[in-house]
């Protein structure tokens, strides 16, 4: 318990950092009420908006703000999302919360995430065993290159790769969109590619490891049956790198939607991020980067906990991570 | 057919992979067990004693070896034959487990860390014998008990880390046992573990074959234990059976070469009694290197170690507040003469490393004194501690991992004497050879690496590495403990010769009580973080007084086969733990003189 | 100490252990799969160090007349097209050549530096402990969990994209997984016996980090920079795909990528020829890797030496 | 209107003249069913009523949001929508009289007070929206005059005051009135479909109005009626994807298919592809006199700058019989010069141009153009690539940048490039002139701009010539062949000075699949009511 508390006092220090960077960073690039009313803006405009937004306040003033602003759930109001005209005065009646945006489109990120990794997941893991069940057996080889392939392949190129041949070539799946299940193949696939490869490596390595461990050779001579030694026996021990691998997959299939979701018109937070990105919309990229940041972080604690529930030994108090 | 024979291995070859063509592990290797009997098969490392056992149950194939020749034959329990190497792979998982059991080395990781013990132990009940969930956790039970483990219940819903390497090495012992097999193959059984507790193990293995008649091949480098528990001997040397036969003829009348070498190698306890100093061994084969000189220890002080504690915290918490401390050296003081060797025995955990590293500051001690040729080590600055080492070294443990992989012999060598600037050039590459010669290895190693060389040589180097400054004092923390007994037996009598050569002073890190009899000057036994008794080598040997220096010398296995291990088996108490909370101060150890520099420990428990 | 090793200590003379420059040489002539991958990287920078050299076209040439062409074509003047046109009719083949300069030097200075600084930094921290180690290392943790694209999105959308940045930012936001493995491997040195040997032997801190540590660190190190170009040639397409890389009209696999995407149903060569050559690099980079790492793996490594 | 179903290759200016007179409008014979869907390349940024006024900022918003007038783009002259009638008062004024019993779909009553304020709301210079580049000299407002009429005023005479009226559409005052936050992302208006849904980055859909007025009225649309049940309007930015989703039947139309893809389409069975002619063009604007760089005051420079591009190629890029010519507007449009051709693609005297200019001093390694286009450009990034490589082989040196709207618009506005310093920059950019007249466009593009009127039309002019000024504003208050003459004589003194060059008069192209009938006019719109299922 006391250890999940330091995890989290850690994980809140991190999404601190990263609201830190993201609201320096974001002011890198100029002017924020130049940016909000663009260059047309009228100088009254421009000193209306600044003292209405406290914007002339010192640097930390506004830093401070910002953040509890963000603890009462408060991530500004979009620049530009949903309206081509930008009259400050008016854009607390008609700008959207940047938050609700954002979380509008987190369960379609969430359901290609999982979709992916139900894809990745039981097949990284059965090829990694095949091969570490087997070293250097051409099974082995070929997963080995296979999981090689997997991590070493552009994922926008193969998306694009698979809308050619089986969107337009064989038609048997939509070119993307979103909506009903089949939308989800192609682009789950795309993802995928990845997650099993390194998963596969992963697994491997682990199982391979574990297998040279004495406990097996004890298992061996109880006489159980290969798979059980494998299955049961090795990747048992072997979950925790495989549960980590899984978890950073995670998070990465959380922002590496972003090519895919544009690619095959994802609606996801991915192809948010690209639209306020070209639409300079500051505060949706901020609470973008911000709710994908904690949403990363929360994959880390839960791959912590799964530690614990997977190994016995781990103690509270005896390790930091 | 002879009734009585259970398993006959005929002309047993075994191949293992390599760079250079396969290379032969074990060749024209013959013996057989008879029912209810005790074999062991004898050897150092390298001679294919466990391969020849693991062939029995196919279980090289798995590390990449393959049985190429001979023919293993076992009488099965429904009275078949079979011939273990030729038996298809489901054959032998009927047989693996169920007709043969296994029990290794290592205790600590021969259990699977994921699982129970409950569910590890029924696995191979429910899969062989059909029983339920229920009925194997009956069996499992009945079987802990009859290894005789502490709270059995309790130890079947525990995981194996919950358990000492003792308890393990018993529920690995029960889970061989459990389908009531006709053969049990030890390998190595007790190596790993403390010589109270080996005999215990041991004990048990001897006990267990009376209650269950079955067969046990023992695997062991071990000549005592081998004197404990055969009935008859198989000696391997280098992957051929040297010699067999009833353990009575072995030890009284070898007939081999080797057999005689070994057995003259092994230091027996006792053999130094009443002697004043200490003795090289003889060792037949290989080379003399008696001391010219009696060693006789100086007088004037070169070490002074005064109350030195050393502990560990150990960190919880949210703010990660030290919340308990363990004790690893408790308030200890001893000295080291000139010429003089001192014996710190004790088991693992007992802080006797710690001690030795923390002389030398290779450990920051929490508090006590250390003075060194008169200076104060502990307060000395980092570049005066640099230089002082100098006459201060150590050999490690493990010569594996002593020696950098990636640098060649004559420079690890030439380290030392070239951060103290000793010599340069051509004079620094003459230093280095007389070393080489002084530990007796060819100038041919000089430019080797590492990987090149057995870890006797290596040890070798690591020695000739700490004589290279000419030091006045060596910490020799287990220095032999991993070398076979007849290199083992080599190292120490090249210690001694340097030591009677050049006068040093070794503080001598052991938990072998025979070794130690014979090296050292003066003992001291540590228990549990302190010194519980110190004296002269024949004042602990011959009159020891505390209960733990008693039980540590009665649970040395003897090379007399006619003592019953188990007479000799008194259980001790485990070691008290070490671990208490932050802010515990124990009182400080009183001492009782019993002769002139005889002490020991009063306090019963701390 | 595992099975292997076990068996190793009982059946292996230990002078077999010596691994020399030639058993490489003869393992990886052994290694089909790794010695293509190294023959097709040794191609790779042959061809990119020599593109002026080697490529048939000048990688800019427009020739609007010559528009899409397929692999395999002459243009209106006799020119040869190996792998096609773009849509402004410039060679393909040369493109892919000129474009290889783009991709291995942003993963090569990007890991390069990012090593050079994650190794400085774990290292020290892994040798030196305590406070200064817990700031690195937490400062690692935390950068991790960061979603590494996304801030290089973002920070290149600030600073905006082109060569330069895009290594700035690869340097500052890979350095991590170096100084984490540079740590986790001082961490172990540091404890391990050859080092308190040397320590006891009165060598100094800096000969300890340098003279013994590194070069018993240096072969996992050398495998993750391997790994690491990979990533960051990945990367590169990735984000110059999305516009904030590489700028045109430099050619870079990905920016050819993604100009050719318009065409992907009727030109094909246009999208598959990078994409490709990112793959076959990539692939490579990593088959390279695996096969350094068992070789110099001392548990795995006999399986790899050995005649088997 | 056009109707036209034509493959591209056979298409050029002169026969897509020809198609504009052929006109079949199919009756819809039954009741509407089915989904149209329509794959555009980007997803609208709102759908507010401003937006009607550029299909491209808000495609299909029309089908919803009607107009009080159009511009018939047979006759250019005007038609009839949501007005009945209407009259000029006088240059400031314009009199409306709005059809009777139509009402917003949300049920409230198209009144004249409702048209009135929908016209405030969407040219207040307050609101400041895009459509203010239409905005006139003068601002507009407008008020009910009774029940049935409305009356559009400019505080600053406005011959173009009708035009205007064609952009805005007309949404529900009521809307406006209680829940203005809604006028964005939820359009009421009165046309034919009545706006459903808009799922955020996939689609917005409409379903069709079963009591729009058009049902009744044959005097603005014609007989045709409604085909579909529902509109769906898909935002694929993935040119590839659109053209798939036409071929795997995901959709009916896809909008801004590439040249190849458009030829394929003629091989193809199930889809085809149609082209027409459209009022944009394509041009590179290089800084001149305004902020530019001094090197690019030599007209030698400037010259070879034009003479080094070879626009017959580039138009080749953008693909779809797009008309390479020497000025901006289309053939047929008020102003318009055939005696000014292309401007010549010679790099020989392009070379001799700058060798010349070299020799009497200039530091031609300072010669370094940014050319610069936006991303929502289509085919832009080829086009500019082509124009650097252009530039580079007569020794011009170049950048080339693809910029987002949000770092390109700036820099195109005298609000934005006056606090820049002296540039050589030549962006490439589309626009449109939907009004029949050089005017607009010589005003937008040569006028000089005004630094306190950062909105005003010729807010993104290079130029500044106080002589050109005075005569363009006579030209623009006079009518007829004057006019015509006039402004053809301003047409060939900007050529001649090589301050713009107009790269190609773009045609549009869509992918349309087998059995629809798909009839669009110059201005491009997507409207439901003239796409009908055929045999």
């Amino acid at each position: 318990m006391a250890y999940l508390i330091k995890r989290t006092v850690n994980s809140a220090i991190i999404l601190l950092l990263t609201v830190s960077f993201v609201f320096f960073a974001g002011r890198l690039i100029g002017d924020p009420a130049l940016n909000m009313l663009g260059p047309g803006a009228s100088d009254v405009a421009l000193e209306n908006l600044r003292r209405a937004a406290g914007l002339n306040d010192p640097i930390l003033i506004q830093y401070f703000r910002y953040i509890l602003n963000l603890l009462s759930g408060d991530f500004g109001i979009s620049y530009r999302y949903g309206f081509s005209v930008l009259p400050s005065e008016k854009l607390s009646e008609i700008g959207q919360p940047v938050i609700e945006i954002v979380l509008e489109r987190l369960p379609a990120t969430f359901f290609l995430a999982g979709a992916s990794m139900g894809f990745a997941v039981p097949l990284g893991v059965i090829m990694g065993v095949t091969a570490a069940a087997n070293p250097r057996s051409i099974a082995d080889r070929i997963v080995t290159v296979m999981s090689l392939a997997g991590v070493s392949i552009v994922q926008f190129w193969l998306g694009l790769m698979l809308i050619v041949f089986f969107a337009v070539h064989l038609g048997w799946l939509p070119t993307g969109g979103y909506g009903e299940w089949w939308h989800v193949i192609l682009p789950a696939l795309t993802l995928a590619a990845r997650p099993i490869g390194r998963i596969a490596q992963v697994t491997r390595s682990a199982v391979l490891e574990e297998l040279a461990k004495p406990y097996i050779m004890t298992a061996r001579a109880k006489g159980l049956p290969p798979t059980r030694v494998v299955y049961l026996h090795s990747l048992r021990n072997a979950a925790i790198p495989i549960v980590t691998m899984i978890g950073d997959e995670l998070s990465a299939l959380l922002t590496g939607a972003i090519l895919v979701e544009k690619i095959f018109a994802w609606p996801g937070i991915g192809l948010l991020i690209i639209d306020s990105l070209s639409r300079s919309d500051l505060p949706l990229i901020q609470a973008s980067i911000i709710v994908v940041a904690a949403l990363v972080v929360c994959v880390n604690l839960l791959v912590d906990i799964a530690y614990r529930l997977l190994n016995p030994r781990i103690r509270i108090g005896k390790k930091e991570a | 057919m002879n009734e009585g024979i259970l398993v006959r291995a005929d002309g047993l070859k075994v191949e293992f992979p390599s760079k250079a063509g396969p290379v032969v592990a074990v060749e024209d290797v013959s013996f057989q067990i008879g029912k209810g009997e005790i074999v062991c098969i004898v050897g150092e490392s390298g001679s294919g004693k466990s391969v020849s056992s693991y062939s029995l149950m196919q279980l090289t194939k798995f590390s990449g070896g393959r049985i190429s020749n001979g023919e293993l034959t076992f009488y099965r329990r429904d009275g078949t034959v079979v011939d273990l190497r030729r038996a298809g792979e489901d054959r032998m998982r009927r047989i693996r487990g169920n007709e043969i059991g296994m029990v290794f080395q290592e205790p600590m990781t021969a259990l699977n860390p994921a699982y129970t013990i409950g569910w590890q132990m029924a696995e191979g009940l429910r899969l062989h014998m059909g029983l339920t969930r229920r009925q194997a956790d009956k069996r499992s039970l009945e079987m802990l008990r009859m290894v005789r483990i502490s709270e059995p219940e309790k130890r079947l819903r525990q995981y194996p880390h919950e358990l000492s390497g003792g308890m393990r090495q018993r529920v690995v012992i029960a889970m061989a046992l459990a389908c009531e097999p006709h053969l049990l193959i030890a390998d190595e059984p007790t190596t790993a573990l403390d010589v109270t507790v080996q005999a215990e193990i041991l004990g048990l293995i001897d006990l267990l074959r009376e209650e269950t008649g079955a067969a046990i091949l023992l695997i062991t480098h071990d000549m005592a234990v081998v004197a404990q528990m055969a009935d008859r001997v198989v000696v391997m040397h280098r992957g051929r059976k040297v010699e067999d036969g009833p353990v009575r003829q072995i030890l009284q009348e070898p007939r081999h070469e080797y057999t005689k070498a070994l057995l003259a190698a092994v230091p027996k306890l006792g053999d130094m009694s009443k002697r004043p100093g200490p003795e090289p061994m003889k060792i037949i084969g290989g080379y003399e290197c008696a001391p010219a000189k009696p060693l006789v220890a100086g007088d004037s002080r070169l070490l002074t170690v005064g109350n030195l504690v050393k502990r560990f915290p150990i960190r919880g918490g949210i703010f990660g507040r030290t919340t308990a401390n363990v004790h690893a050296v408790e308030d200890i003081s001893f000295t080291v003469s000139e010429n003089e060797t001192l014996a710190l025995v004790g088991e693992s955990g007992s802080g006797k490393s710690v001690t030795g590293r923390a002389v030398l500051r290779l450990e920051e001690p929490d508090s006590g004194t250390v003075h060194f040729q008169g200076r104060d080590v502990l307060s000395l600055h980092p570049s005066d501690m640099r230089d002082l080492r100098r006459n201060m070294q150590m050999v490690f443990q493990d010569p594996y991992g002593s020696l950098n992989p990636q640098k060649r012999l004559c420079d690890q060598v030439a380290e030392p004497i070239r951060n103290f600037r000793l010599d340069e050039g051509s004079a620094l590459d003459d230093r280095v050879a007389t070393l080489f010669d002084r530990v007796h290895l060819p100038r041919s190693f000089l430019r080797r690496y590492p990987a090149e060389l057995s870890g006797g040589q290596r040890q070798r180097v690591a020695i000739a590495r700490a004589l290279a400054p000419n030091p006045k004092f060596i910490v020799a923390d287990e220095a032999v403990s991993a070398l076979d007994v007849s290199v083992q037996a080599q190292v120490l009598n090249l210690m001694m010769e340097l030591q009677a050569d050049l006068g040093i002073s070794y503080l001598f890190i052991s938990h072998d009580m025979a070794v130690v009899e014979r090296i050292s000057h003066r003992v001291a036994v540590m228990y549990s973080g302190r010194i519980v008794e110190t004296g002269s080598r024949r004042d602990v040997f011959e009159n020891p007084r505390h209960d733990y220096t008693k039980a540590l010398l009665a649970a040395v296995p003897t090379l007399d086969p006619d003592s019953s291990i188990r007479d000799r088996v008194k259980p001790i108490s485990p070691p008290a733990s070490p671990i208490h909370p932050a802010g515990y101060e124990p009182a400080p150890p009183e001492y009782r003189e019993i002769s002139s520099g005889h002490f020991v420990l009063r306090n019963a428990s701390w | 100490m595992s099975e292997d090793r076990f068996d190793m200590d009982e059946t292996r003379d230990a002078r077999d252990f010596r691994v020399t420059p030639g058993d490489y040489f003869r393992a990886i002539l052994k290694d089909k799969v790794a010695l293509a991958a190294a023959a097709f990287l040794l191609i790779l920078v042959v061809l990119t160090l020599g593109a002026e050299f080697f490529a048939p076209h000048r990688p800019m040439g427009l020739n609007l007349r010559d528009g899409l062409l397929p692999p395999f074509s002459v243009g209106s003047k006799g020119d040869y097209y190996l792998l096609g046109t773009d849509e402004l009719g410039r060679d393909i083949f040369s493109r892919l050549i000129f474009g290889s300069r783009v991709s291995i030097s942003v993963g090569l200075i990007g890991a390069g530096l990012s090593c050079l600084l994650g190794v400085a930094l774990g290292l020290t921290a892994g040798y030196r402990g305590g406070l200064y180690e817990d700031i690195v290392m937490r400062l690692v943790d935390g950068m991790l969990s960061l979603p590494s694209l996304l801030v290089a999105l973002f920070v290149l959308f600030v600073l905006g994209g082109g060569f330069v940045n895009l290594i700035l930012v690869f340097s500052i936001l890979h350095w991590m997984v170096f100084a984490r493995m540079a740590r986790g491997l001082a961490l172990d040195a540091r404890t391990a016996t050859y080092v308190l040997a040397a320590k006891s032997l009165g060598t100094t801190e800096l000969r300890i980090v340098f003279n013994h540590i590194l070069p018993n660190v240096a072969a996992p190190i050398i495998v993750l920079f391997t790994l690491e170009i990979a990533i960051l040639i990945l990367s590169e397409a990735s984000l110059s795909f999305l516009g904030f890389g590489v700028q045109p009209p430099d050619p870079s696999w990905g920016l050819m990528i993604a100009d050719g995407r318009e065409h992907i149903r009727s030109a094909w060569w246009l999208v598959t020829f990078p994409g490709l050559a990112i793959f076959l690099t990539a692939l490579s980079l990593n088959l390279l890797a695996n096969w350094v790492r068992a070789v110099t793996d001392p548990v795995q490594r006999w399986r790899w030496i050995t005649s088997n | 209107m056009i109707n036209s179903r034509i493959v591209a290759r056979s298409l050029t200016n002169a026969c897509s003249l020809a198609v504009v007179s052929a006109f079949f409008a199919v009756p819809a014979l039954s009741a509407p069913e089915g989904t149209l869907v329509v794959a555009v390349n980007q997803e609208p940024q709102d759908l507010a009523a401003q937006g009607a006024y550029k299909e491209i900022n808000a495609t299909g918003l029309r089908n919803v949001m009607e107009t009080l007038i159009a511009v018939d783009p047979q006759t250019g002259g005007l038609i009839p929508v949501l007005a009945t009638a209407w009259e000029r008062v006088d240059g400031n004024t314009l009199r409306f009289t709005i059809r009777e019993g139509v009402t917003f779909h949300d049920g409230s009553p198209m009144t004249a007070e409702a048209v009135a304020t929908s016209i405030n709301w969407v040219w207040s210079p307050e609101n400041a929206f895009t459509i203010q580049e239409y905005a006139g000299p003068g601002t507009i407002t407008a008020s009910a005059i009774d029940e049935s009429t409305v009356e559009v005023t400019s505080d600053k005479a406005d011959p173009l005051l009708e035009f205007r009226m064609t952009l805005g559409g007309i949404s529900s005052a009521e809307q406006l009135a209680n829940s203005p936050e809604k006028h964005f992302d939820t359009p009421v208006g009165t046309g034919p479909y009545k706006f459903v849904e808009w799922a955020r980055g996939q689609y917005w859909t409409a379903a069709v109005n079963d009591s729009w007025w058009g049902l009744e009225a044959d005097d603005a649309y014609g007989t045709t009626k409604p085909d579909f049940a529902e509109l769906r309007f898909v935002f694929r930015s993935e040119d590839a994807t659109r053209a798939a989703m036409v071929q795997s039947g995901e959709a009916q139309i896809a909008m801004f298919p590439s040249a190849a893809e458009c030829e394929r389409a003629g091989e193809d069975e199930g889809y085809s592809c149609v082209t027409g002619p459209s009022t944009t063009y394509l041009y590179g604007r290089l800084d001149h006199s305004l902020h530019a760089d001094p090197i690019l005051a030599d007209p030698r420079i400037r010259e070879a700058v034009f003479l080094s591009l070879d626009i017959e190629g580039i138009a080749g890029l953008y693909g779809m019989a797009s008309v390479p010519q020497g000025q901006l507007g289309a053939r047929g449009t008020i102003g318009f010069n055939d005696n000014v051709g292309p401007y010549e693609y010679d790099p020989e005297r392009a070379m001799e141009l700058l060798s010349a200019a070299e020799a009497d001093g200039h530091d031609l390694s300072g010669l370094s153009i940014e050319v610069v286009g936006r991303d929502t450009t289509p085919r832009i990034k080829p086009i500019v690539e082509a124009i650097g490589a252009m530039l580079g082989s007569v020794g011009i040196g170049s950048e080339i940048r693809v910029q987002t709207p949000q770092e390109f618009n700036p820099r195109v506005r005298i609000a934005g490039y006056a606090n820049e310093p002296g540039r050589q920059m030549m962006q490439v950019h589309v626009k449109q002139n939907p009004s029949g007249d050089y005017g607009l466009l010589l005003l937008s593009n040569y006028a000089c701009p005004n630094i306190d009127d950062p909105t005003g039309p010729s807010r993104s002019s290079v130029y500044c010539d106080p002589e050109f000024d005075g005569e363009l504003s006579e030209a623009m208050a006079s009518f007829g062949d004057e006019r015509d003459r006039s402004m053809q004589e301003l047409v060939k003194y900007v050529h001649d000075r090589h301050l713009i060059v107009p790269l190609a008069l773009l045609d549009r192209g869509y992918l349309v699949k087998d059995g629809i009938d798909f009839v669009f006019g110059t201005d491009h719109r997507i409207q439901a009511v003239y796409v009908n299922r055929s045999e």
